[in-house]
């Protein structure tokens, strides 16, 4: 390394020991950070030292140059490590920049049409934990008058959850329109999810059908979330379930279907494990801090809402997301 | 909380005095000398990015004790621009200070706790606390 | 840090300070190691080596002490580096993993059934470049006598291929075995990409079928690498190729469909670029290298075949792939 | 190729003595502090590899001069198992010796050059050269 580093140090050093001052300290690892950069290993910064203490200090006793000796032996496998380090960085970029194409790629993959349907105020959002996402929002082509839609989640992030995904989608734009209802539509994915994936790979669905002639509400899961219904008559949140299995456990499952008549002002909110299982530093969060979010915003739209769910966990959780977060509102609201 | 003072960031030399106030602080309470130098390290970069990134802004440091622990807690305050992304300011290898393991996964790394609030066009408060061992 | 730490490491540098000899060097490195696997910071190791120095060295000049407090300074941001390449690597193996189950995922969702058919011997191989496979061999579900193969291509290799790679595998399930005469197929494959996918990603197909009852091979190509046809009668290999955009460029693309008709022991390999886009260190490969390769090896089975020439280009670009490697013969074969 | 010597491994305390010969000769051709110390790591993670994995072995160290630059190539030869996974081995992070950043991967970065040769049930030849900057 240039001999001008070490005469700097040792100009700093010397300052440094003649005074003891604070902003001595300060240029030094203001200096020490422009060594980490031009990646001067710590076995070199220490061989700088020991040049400028034998310099600068007359009778320095042989003990204290053959420490030093010792000590540069001492750092050679920090500077390893962090040469490691440097060389794992790149890495790391090339593989940023890999997930961002793919994170693009799945976008337009799964892209969805959010339905236009009088009466329906419909909000959305999904935040992936990593780049990838493995929640899925799906809306369905439908007759008039409906609104379907598909929230999953496939066990697990990342990557291989992304092909699932992609799998499931395909799986739902080869439905027909007459196989739509709730149940139905379950059956059909959990056949094509069971032929296609390996055992490990599970995928829980929670389908709900809007009818905005008389305003119900149909559903069913495959080992989803429940979803809460509000409403706005009595104050109060209520879950809704349905029995089913999993997705891709075994081919012959038989689905539930539930039904629910919306009143102006109800909500249904359609979520992810990622929604209500999440972690603060004092441990998962109560059971009914959604519901006392979602309450706090019941007069906003649907949209407002589910932003504003987001950004209350978000902070809770002090910006990290430890899974793929999705969240759904269906709002009867007769102004829309 | 007992003891408090603080250091307004106006210019480079306040990043030197708020090193001082808090290497005193820490040193006063009992810490080693290393975690001293982490203590100053972690005020450094947080005093810097205020200089750099808001402008102007406060570091206050106060000592606490709990259950017969003594401790250092430092807080960053400016209303500067805020972050608009906080997670990817916490990200690894995305140091806004451009050096390796420094910025704000590094104050983490150095103290016990880091908590952060920020608002876009509001501000930004970083509180950071390190417990005598 | 533990006391004993501190205590070990005094007596190990004193031996050294006292013998100067190599084996304490050998000591103290080894122990260097354990410091780092125990995450013990290069600033505390030089508080250690301060104190020791201290403790053993007599009438010690003051300046020594304060060297080593403002080499402390110095040291706390390479002690945050290691630290940050800590939890990095521990990343990086997660995101390892993430990468297997990935790749076990892509092979179940991707298998492929070889068809069956008198006189025809067929072999195949397909190797990633990384984890993730980019390249993809599909054997269409064909009435009886037929063997139809499509060998594609994504431009771009790694994740979002691999999202892609699914895609396509979907769009071909749904074709429906009328359709299936190759210009038809790269027609409604290139409707399906062209409609889902973002206009950086492209995909390069060739498709061919074979009808055993008059050994007729139909082809079309989606600019992708030409198949390599060896007439066995005359020694000779002529390219098959066929007019035809990427997949997913635009909308309506006339695909060229042409034929050749096999005798006995004629084969034909379709490859990707991955294998005659070969990189060794003197640069690309020759143009008739694959053809000598092949030739080589002509008297084998269909699999046979494949794996030599595998092996041969493995060696020569001295085991690293830079793309995704596959091969899929057709070889005319009357004892089959 | 001027002089050589070499040390044959048998035990850890052969180890210390192919260390002991490199950093001689490292010395004796004008390599600085810090690089005698580098050159004597390499050596001492090759004839540990040996002593650990092949039992027995060799390290060969010669001055070599080319284009009036002086420098070292050391050779680690053994009658092993043979690497059957090379790209692993040379990967980081995946280090046969546990430690972070050492392994062959450490070896390499040591140095100015590196080769490997190696075939499975015939044994291993480690070649490692560094140049007087
Ligand atoms: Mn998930
Ligand atoms: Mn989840
Ligand atoms: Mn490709
Ligand atoms: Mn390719």
């Amino acid at each position: 390394m240039p001999r001008e580093v070490g005469e700097q140090y040792k100009k700093i050093l010397k300052k440094y020991i003649t005074n003891q001052s604070e902003v001595d300290l300060y240029a030094g690892q203001n200096f020490s950070k422009q060594f980490i950069e031009k990646e001067i290993s710590p076995e070199d910064l220490i061989s700088i030292h020991k040049t400028a203490v034998e310099e600068m200090v007359a009778n320095l006793p042989t003990e204290v140059p053959h420490s030093f000796d010792f000590l540069i032996e001492m750092m050679i496998h920090y500077g390893l490590a962090l040469k490691e380090h440097q060389s794992l960085l790149k890495k790391q970029e090339e593989h940023e920049t890999e997930l961002t194409i793919a994170a693009k790629v799945q976008d337009t993959l799964l892209k969805t049409k959010i339905p236009n349907i009088k009466g329906l105020d419909i909000g959305l959002l999904s935040v992936p934990a990593e780049k990838i996402s493995g929640d899925y929002i799906y809306f369905m082509d439908e007759k008039e008058n409906f609104a379907s839609v598909a929230v999953a989640d496939v066990i697990g992030k990342g990557i291989p959850a992304a092909l699932c995904m992609s799998m499931i989608k395909f799986g739902m734009d080869s439905l027909h329109n007459g196989e739509s209802c709730p149940h139905n539509v379950l059956d059909v994915v959990n056949r094509i999810v069971e032929k296609s994936v390996d055992d490990s790979m599970f995928i829980s669905m929670f389908y709900g059908k809007y009818d905005a002639r008389n305003s119900v509400f149909l559903y069913s899961s495959a080992g989803h979330e429940p979803a809460l219904l509000y409403k706005a008559s009595k104050g109060i949140f209520i879950k809704l379930d349905a029995k089913g299995l999993l997705l891709g456990v075994k081919k012959n499952v038989i689905y539930e279907e539930n039904s629910v008549v919306l009143e102006e002002g109800d909500f249904i909110a359609m979520m992810t494990d990622g929604v209500t299982e999440v972690r603060t530093e004092e441990g998962f969060i109560d059971e009914f801090l959604i519901e006392s979010l979602l309450s706090k915003v019941k007069d906003n739209t649907a949209q407002q809402m589910v932003d504003s769910v987001f950004k209350e966990l978000e902070q809770m959780q002090n910006f990290e997301l430890r899974d793929d977060f999705t969240i759904v509102i269906f709002k009867k609201d007769e102004k829309v | 909380m007992n003891q408090g003072s603080s250091v307004d960031i106006y210019t480079e030399w306040d990043i030197v005095a708020a090193r001082q106030l808090g290497r005193n602080e820490a040193k006063k309470i009992g810490f080693g000398i290393v975690d001293q130098a982490r203590i100053t390290t972690a005020i450094s970069e947080l005093a810097r990015n205020i200089y750099l990134y808001a402008g102007t802004g406060r570091i206050e440091i106060e000592q606490v004790s709990e259950n017969g622990v003594q401790g250092l807690v430092i807080i960053a305050r400016d209303n500067g621009p805020g972050i608009p992304d906080v997670r990817k300011v916490m990200e690894d290898g995305f140091t806004t200070s451009g050096g390796l393991g420094a910025g704000m996964p590094g104050v983490r790394r150095l103290m016990d706790a880091f908590s952060l609030e920020t608002e876009v066009g509001v501000g930004t408060t970083i509180t950071i606390t390190k417990w005598v061992r």
